[in-house]
């Protein structure tokens, strides 16, 4: 009898399941509850997924409104396959968690940790399936509050600064989103994402629609922690707990490449973002620059988790590349880095959280030896690891295949090298990790500890990604055809617009 | 000679890539027992061995063998295809596969090597994934084989674990991986963007459609991107991966791992850009000279070396630029002496490297200054030794001979006199470098005056050792008197023929 | 007729309302000031609120006004109040007996 | 008229924001803050935005200055000179303010109303929203039911919120009434706040349900309610209200007003509806509408009130602890 | 002139707005940070109502006799607005109690000093 109101589940299950968690006030009640609630919404959006697959794209008007007076939940492949990601993730980190915060975070404070998971859950999802750019703001503030929430649980007193720095550049980021709304609303009357695409094709070049279309950019750029805008996301991926980490890390930042795209592509139109305003020069030149300048920041760090986090920032500019490239071959690639750049980043983070459940530490000292200690934690590290570099039959090495290609299809050689090249420095910086790992004699600071194999609740969720990691690299028929649906519906405009001319 | 007929022919393919991949398992599965342990392995590289005649075989009564493992992408699967040059590296992959088995079993116990199992473990997997890039359909099968050997013999480079090791296996991974990724990759990708294939094609895959730069750019992309061809100055890697015990370094880094990357040089140079298409390239003389220089070049170092395996290393990337260079000539003949130096320069180094470990085994030396007298000690092995570098050199009657008179003709057939001069001028090192050691081994003496040599004298390596270095140098002999199957063999590959055009 | 009236009502009550923000900033210490601003703010509360009733229908509009203004007449002295009181209680001297103890106060 | 008046606030709000920018005292700078709020909440009447002049007043001048009053208590009110550099702020600002006079130029005219906002949906809300929904405050009627959802996330907001500053501050516990806390001394104040607490609540009650005939509802009920207890609290103690409305029911109720909110959308299911379409929870679609509003505002409402409650007790539960010590 | 009476209100809305940023980025207190963020959201929100004035308009609640309106719909989604950003403000003070215990101080440069920065 819920069929037809599939859409809708995967945001309100969570979002009622938040209070439900207080309620219990158990914390394993609180976990259970939160990992199937996770679970089922991850069943949902791959069901849904698999329908826009077949029927395009879903619609549903919340309270019975037709947009654009209600608010549509609007769901097309892109959404789906990102929103799989993510409650897959989050299920998965769900599981994680429940090992790595018991060492990580106070007792006490472990339903409201499940909580804000949740809600963090809500507010992507939300994200990912509204059609609506107010609704949109909303959601984006709900996944904030509760991810700055997250980030505050740390057992580092700088989690503190980090969330509060976090807090500062997110809610700026999301008041310019804000004022870019109100920008397009005062010149269309309205705020649903297709209405608006509708009636800003009237206004190519209007002043006032440039400006909100700035504002739009640069608040999701902070939000996505695109390159000069990154600032606050290493010190918050680093001392966050280890299970937010790979939430986050996996999550939260490619929603934020989502609604970037969403903007561009479904409201906006390619024409207007790349032509009039030329925005695909700026945000190339901003990728290459993160991918380079964090990649080479991740090879000196000697907190692991920082690696990661610089890494993540540079992959984003990966995403940003593909989407600069304004090609629907570029898009997929885009949009593919998200999904798969969601598994590998996920797997990484869960294996530090291992070591650091293990070790007490996330130096690159701690990692030495680990290879004979923890020798499946490690193992999944690697594979991660290599998957990052985008080596052969990983699902990195897809994506990286496909915006290759796109750069390629340009004639942009000299892009497809530095790609390529940033490559290397990823090799670089899981070289040092990996070498530690099973090269170097343990150090000082594991020396004469006994360090034992991360507990099977860790490992399952972690090899789980990790095999997801293999699989997608060898079999991309559900990825690519997904990624290549939502790219091919999004720059439809585009392709009319070319065919024309 | 077929015991496979029964066998589907599509099957062996799959077979040839998952015998060693079940060896390798039950490597790992007897790693407490050594007797076993190498049981398996010398059974599977025998049943390899037979796989690939089987296969051979069919390669000679012309039946396609083809199979299709998984798409990867839309219109672009990792697949397999049998053809003849294919065929031949297989061949003498698989051979010397046994003959190191054997080599290694003695190595290994003599040197009391620790980590045996995963040496054996590795090794069985790289010989998996040389299978896969023999019978690679596309290019992008080929990539991801190409990059699984160099993961897969990483730790065979650092197997000692020594910061030596290490810093060797580091280079190794760095140039192989950089090189392959940043360039090898980008002209893959490149190729597939432009020609909309990757699939190996008889003739090559580019048409006049495809603009001249981009061709020229694609061959300088392919030849630099395929770093395990050690083309100046890509070549870092191979002196530095000679930390790895001497087995490793014998099959894998004078046959499988280099071998591998000339045979994808030829490989595209055949079937991606066709030897015909060849000459028009604008940058085919330049890589050409490149690698005339690489072989000059890596000569003289050679000579400067005195560690024995660091001159067979500069020795080897110098031979590999043979092959480089009689792929790009732009002739037939010349491609033909290229193939053939596939397998003749593999019987010939292996030799040397076998030598070589035999020494180090048996006499703990490692450099060639210590080497005087060594023929008294040990002269099978330096006599292995001796006919061995002749053959490098090319002189009769050994295999080098008729690599590199294919070779030489092919540069008269391309009218390049400059290579003729070169392969001259690099035969002369060849004997400047490699030939003193059995000299020096056999009619220098540390002091004056010696007791007459008798048996008891000696101090060989072990048994199994011995044999392969017997086998190995009676196949460089062999080779020379019979080189005719494999002739036969390279002939079948399209555009490539031991027969000079134009001539009856 | 009420028009006037009630304009009346609403100019004085405005007056009174300045004068309190005229004496806040003119007055010498803390007290005076709290005295300034909570007398005129009471008279400018009454005047301005029966002000506004005048210019009602007197409905439910007038009831509701006075509502506020029982409200404010409650609260307003209170919060001066205790302004005062917590200022004393806290140890701030009044002008005269900052003047006593010869204290340097200069605000 | 309004346009002297507009004015005239826009002038004292420069002023205002302008002396923030540069008095040091932090304890000023909150109270001008608090300025701030009152005077944007005059201009929101200006405008005719009733409904957030009310909010505004409640929740800026309200609610977040008594948060940074407490804050303050346990930072200390001074802000240090510092060295900071202010060069790069400035050409931030610059560039940022340079963009959105940019993007003014093309801007509709102010107020007027041909203004394409005027002219495509909103018209549907002014012209049907008292015959479909049945309530004459349209902006209860957009918010309630047609952006439903809007305020669904927004309640989730508040709740995110709660949840995020009990595991930064955590709650009081209950039972520490040994502490003489409260203005104990003000006989005044103490008679006074018993007096109107209960007026307090009474108008809160009065607005909650009100919402649907003249500007108020759920949320701005629920910050009157809590703004009572604070009140108490401060009044007569943290020990003692905490005796009124323990934390832990607080936590409970905030949870639950989320719950009745998505509750009621999830009825709709049931009844074979869309998500929170209420006209299916009466006989007739405008019963149903009413119905579901008044359902939705006191989930907004108890959220609201048992969140900031909350966020207050986890305040004030700091300077406690901090007098203690 | 009609250009500016047409325009002054997003002006001095856009000024209002940047010294509220301004305050947000150069403000080495934590607290004045928070407040100025709230100023800066405040001024965004005056803008959306301004927005939603139409000239002759009243408050949008249906009453006899009254046809034009204001255009509510900005409000709504303001009154949304306000209640995140009390949110904000809630979560974010609540972190700068947090860091005043662990750093014993609010000003950045002064923790910034203590941890070594990433």
């Amino acid at each position: 009898m819920f069929a037809q109101h599939l859409p809708v589940l995967p945001i309100i299950l969570p979002l009622m399941a938040a209070p439900l968690c207080i309620l219990l006030g158990r914390s394993h009640l609180a976990w259970l509850l939160a990992t199937l609630v996770s679970a089922l919404s991850f069943v949902i959006s791959v069901d849904v997924l698999l329908t826009t697959l077949e029927q395009g794209v879903l619609s549903y008007a919340i309270g019975g409104w037709q947009p654009p007076w209600g608010i549509e939940i609007r769901i097309d492949t892109a959404s789906a396959m990102i929103l799989s990601a993510v409650t897959g993730i989050s299920t998965l980190v769900l599981v994680y968690a429940k090992e790595s915060i018991a060492k990580e975070v106070d007792p006490s404070q472990h339903t409201l940790f499940y909580t804000a998971h949740l809600l963090c859950l809500t507010g992507l999802s939300g994200i990912l399936s509204t059609g609506d750019a107010f609704n949109l703001f909303v959601f984006l503030e709900i996944s904030s509050l509760a991810t700055y929430t997250l980030v505050s649980l740390g057992s580092d007193k700088r989690c503190l600064t980090a969330a509060f720095r976090y807090l500062v550049m997110g809610t700026i980021g999301a008041t310019f989103i804000l004022i870019g709304v109100g920008m397009l609303y005062m010149k269309t009357g309205t705020l649903n994402m297709i209405d608006l695409a509708d009636r800003i094709a009237e206004f190519n070049g209007n002043r006032t629609l440039k400006t909100g279309l700035a504002f739009i950019l640069v608040g999701v750029s902070i939000k996505l922690a695109l390159f000069p805008l990154h600032m606050w996301l290493p010190p918050a991926y680093t001392h966050a707990p280890s299970a937010v980490s790979a939430f986050l890390a996996s999550t939260a930042t490619k929603v934020a490449v989502y609604v970037m795209v969403r903007f561009i592509f479904t409201i906006y139109g390619a024409e207007f973002v790349f032509h009039t305003m030329s925005m695909d020069i700026l945000l190339l030149a901003l990728a290459i620059v993160a991918i380079f300048k964090c990649s080479f920041m991740a090879t000196v760090q000697s907190n692991v988790k920082t690696v990661l986090a610089y890494s993540s920032v540079a992959q984003i500019g990966y995403m940003i590349l593909g989407i600069s490239l304004v090609s629907s071959v570029g898009l997929m690639a885009g949009l593919l880095h998200i999904f798969n750049h969601a598994l590998m980043k996920g797997a990484l983070f869960m294996a530090v959280g291992a070591v650091l459940l293990r070790t007490g530490s996330v130096d690159i000292k701690a990692f030495q030896g680990l290879g004979k200690q923890m020798p499946l934690t490690m193992a999944a590290f690697t594979i991660a690891g290599l998957s990052i570099i985008g080596v052969p039959l990983t699902a990195g090495f897809v994506s990286k295949w496909y915006l290759v290609t796109a750069a390629l299809e340009q004639q942009q050689w000299v892009i497809a090298m530095l790609v390529l090249l940033g490559s290397l420095l990823a090799i670089i910086y899981i070289g040092r990790i990996l070498e530690a790992a099973y090269f170097k004699e343990p150090s000082e600071l594991t020396a004469g500890k006994d360090i034992k194999e991360a507990p099977m609740l860790m490992l399952v969720p972690m090899w789980v990604l990790v095999i997801a990691n293999i699989y997608f690299g060898i079999d991309t028929s559900l990825t690519l055809s997904a990624a290549d649906t939502a790219a091919q519906l999004l720059t439809q405009s585009m392709t009319e617009i070319e065919a024309a001319q | 000679m077929n015991i496979w007929s029964t066998l589907d022919p599509a099957q062996l393919i799959n077979l040839t890539i998952v015998v060693p991949l079940i060896g390798a398992a039950f490597i790992a599965l007897f790693s407490q027992q050594p007797n076993l342990r190498e049981g398996v392995s010398i059974i599977t590289a025998v049943v390899l061995f037979t796989l690939v005649l089987a296969v051979t075989d069919n390669t000679f009564s012309k039946l396609s063998m083809e199979t299709t493992w998984v798409a990867l992408f839309p219109g672009l699967e990792i697949a397999y295809s049998v053809e003849p040059l294919g065929v031949l590296f297989a061949l003498v992959a698989s051979f010397l596969w046994i003959i190191t088995t054997i080599y290694s079993i003695g190595y290994m116990r003599g040197h009391n090597e620790e980590n045996q199992t995963r040496f054996f473990f590795c090794f069985a997997l790289s010989i998996s994934t040389v299978m896969a890039i023999c019978f690679s359909a596309n290019l992008l099968t080929l990539f991801i084989f190409y990059e699984l050997l160099t993961l897969s013999t990483y730790p065979l480079v650092t197997h000692a674990g020594t910061k030596e090791a290490k810093h060797g296996g580091r280079v190794y991974l760095g140039v192989l991986l950089s090189t392959s990724i940043v360039l090898f990759l980008l002209a893959i990708l490149g190729t597939w963007v432009s020609a909309g294939t990757l699939n190996f094609t008889p003739g090559g895959v580019f048409t006049q459609a495809h603009s001249d730069s981009l061709v020229a750019l694609l061959l300088v992309l392919f030849c630099y991107g395929i770093g395990k061809a050690a083309l100046m100055p890509f070549h870092r890697w191979l002196p530095a991966a000679m930390v790895a015990p001497t087995p490793a370094s014998s099959l894998l880094h004078a046959v499988a791992v280099v071998k591998a990357g000339v045979f994808s040089i030829l490989k595209v140079v055949i079937y991606i850009f066709g030897i015909d298409n060849l000459s028009d390239i604008a940058t085919t003389d330049v890589m050409l000279y490149i690698g005339t220089a690489t072989v000059l070049l890596s000569s003289c170092v050679a000579m400067t070396k005195d560690s024995l395996k660091a001159r067979l290393a500069y020795s080897t990337v110098s031979q590999l630029s043979y092959i480089v260079v009689g792929a790009l000539l732009a002739s037939s003949v010349a491609a033909a002496g290229a193939s053939l130096h596939i397998a003749t320069h593999a019987v010939g180094k292996i030799t040397l490297f076998f030598c070589a470990g035999a020494i180090m085994v048996a006499a703990h030396k490692k450099n060639i200054s210590e080497m005087v007298g060594l023929g008294r000690k040990m002269p099978i092995t330096m006599i292995a030794f001796a006919i061995a570098a002749l053959s490098i050199i090319g002189l009769p009657p050994m295999a080098g001979t008729w690599s590199k008179w294919y070779l030489m003709v092919g540069a008269v057939e391309a009218d390049k006199m400059i290579i003729v001069v070169v392969l001259t001028i690099s035969s002369l090192l060849n004997v400047a470098y490699l030939l003193p050691i059995p000299i020096k081994a056999f009619f220098n003496t540390p002091s004056g005056d010696q007791p007459a040599w008798s048996w008891s004298e000696t101090k060989e390596a072990p048994l199994p050792s011995l044999i392969a270095i017997v086998v190995t140098t009676t196949a460089c002999l062999w080779l020379f008197f019979y080189p005719q199957p494999l002739i036969d063999l390279i002939n079948l590959i399209p555009d490539v023929s031991t027969e000079l055009k134009g001539r009856p | 007729m009420i028009e006037i009236i009630s304009s009346v009502f609403l100019i004085v009550g405005a007056f009174f309302s300045l004068t309190g923000a005229v004496g806040i900033f003119k007055f010498p210490d803390f007290f005076t000031r709290v005295h300034a601003a909570s007398v005129t703010d009471s008279i400018s509360t009454i005047l301005i609120i029966f002000g506004l009733i005048l210019r009602t229908d007197f409905d439910l509009v007038a009831v509701k006004l006075l509502f506020i203004l029982i409200f404010m007449l409650l609260t307003s002295p209170t919060a001066s109040h205790a302004l005062a009181k917590s200022a004393r209680h806290g140890g701030l001297l009044t002008l005269a007996e900052t003047r006593s103890d010869k204290k340097v106060g200069d605000d | 008229m309004a346009e002297i008046i507009d004015l005239v606030l826009l002038g004292m709000l420069a002023i205002t924001a302008f002396n923030i920018i540069f008095i040091k005292d932090l304890f000023t700078v909150v109270m001008l803050f608090g300025i701030y709020s009152f005077l944007s909440a005059l201009i929101f009447v200006n405008l005719d935005a009733v409904d957030v002049a009310f909010t505004e007043a409640a929740v800026g001048a309200g609610i977040s200055t008594v948060l940074m009053l407490g804050t303050l208590a346990l930072t200390g009110r001074k802000e240090k000179a510092s060295s900071h550099k202010t060069i790069l702020p400035l050409l931030v600002v610059c560039v940022t303010g340079a963009a959105l006079i940019y993007g003014t130029l093309d801007m509709p005219l102010f107020g007027d109303p041909d203004n394409p906002a005027h002219q495509h949906v909103a018209p549907r809300y002014i012209e049907d929203s008292p015959q479909e929904i049945g309530i004459p405050n349209m902006v209860t009627s957009v918010l309630a039911s047609y952006r439903a959802f809007d305020t669904l996330g927004e309640t989730a907001v508040v709740f995110a919120a709660a949840i995020g500053v009990l595991s930064l501050l955590g709650l009081p516990k209950r039972d520490r009434a040994t502490i003489q806390s409260g203005l104990k001394s003000h006989l005044v104040l103490r008679v006074v706040a018993k007096m109107i607490i209960p007026l307090i609540v009474l108008f809160a009650l009065y607005v909650q349900f009100h919402g649907d005939y003249g500007p108020g509802g759920g949320f701005q009920a629920g910050v009157i309610a809590a703004a009572a207890l604070i009140l108490y609290a401060l009044v007569f103690g943290l020990p003692m209200a905490t005796h009124v409305v323990p934390p832990r029911v607080l936590k409970a109720l905030a949870a639950l007003g989320v719950l009745i909110y998505a509750g009621t959308g999830v009825v709709s299911l049931f009844l074979s509806a869309n998500f929170l379409d209420y006209s299916v929870l009466a006989e007739d679609p405008v019963a149903g509408q009413h119905i579901g509003i008044i359902a939705i505002e006191l989930g907004v409402g108890i959220t609201v009130f048992a969140a900031m409650l909350c966020i207050f007790y986890a305040f004030a539960g700091q300077t406690e602890r901090k007098n203690i010590q | 002139m009609s250009f500016i009476v047409d325009h002054y209100n997003y002006w001095i809305v856009v000024l209002l707005m940047m010294m509220g940023f301004y305050v947000v980025i150069a403000a080495n207190n934590l607290v004045k940070k928070i407040v100025g963020l709230n100023i800066f959201q405040t001024s965004v929100f005056m803008m959306y109502i301004s927005i939603g004035k139409v000239n002759g308009g009243s408050a949008p609640i249906a009453a006899e006799g009254i046809t034009t309106y204001s255009n509510p719909l900005p409000h709504v989604l303001i009154l949304t607005a306000i209640v995140v950003g009390v949110a904000t403000t809630a979560v974010g003070l609540a972190l700068v109690v947090r860091i005043k215990r662990a750093y014993g101080t609010v000003e950045e440069n002064e923790f910034e000093d203590k941890e070594d920065l990433i």
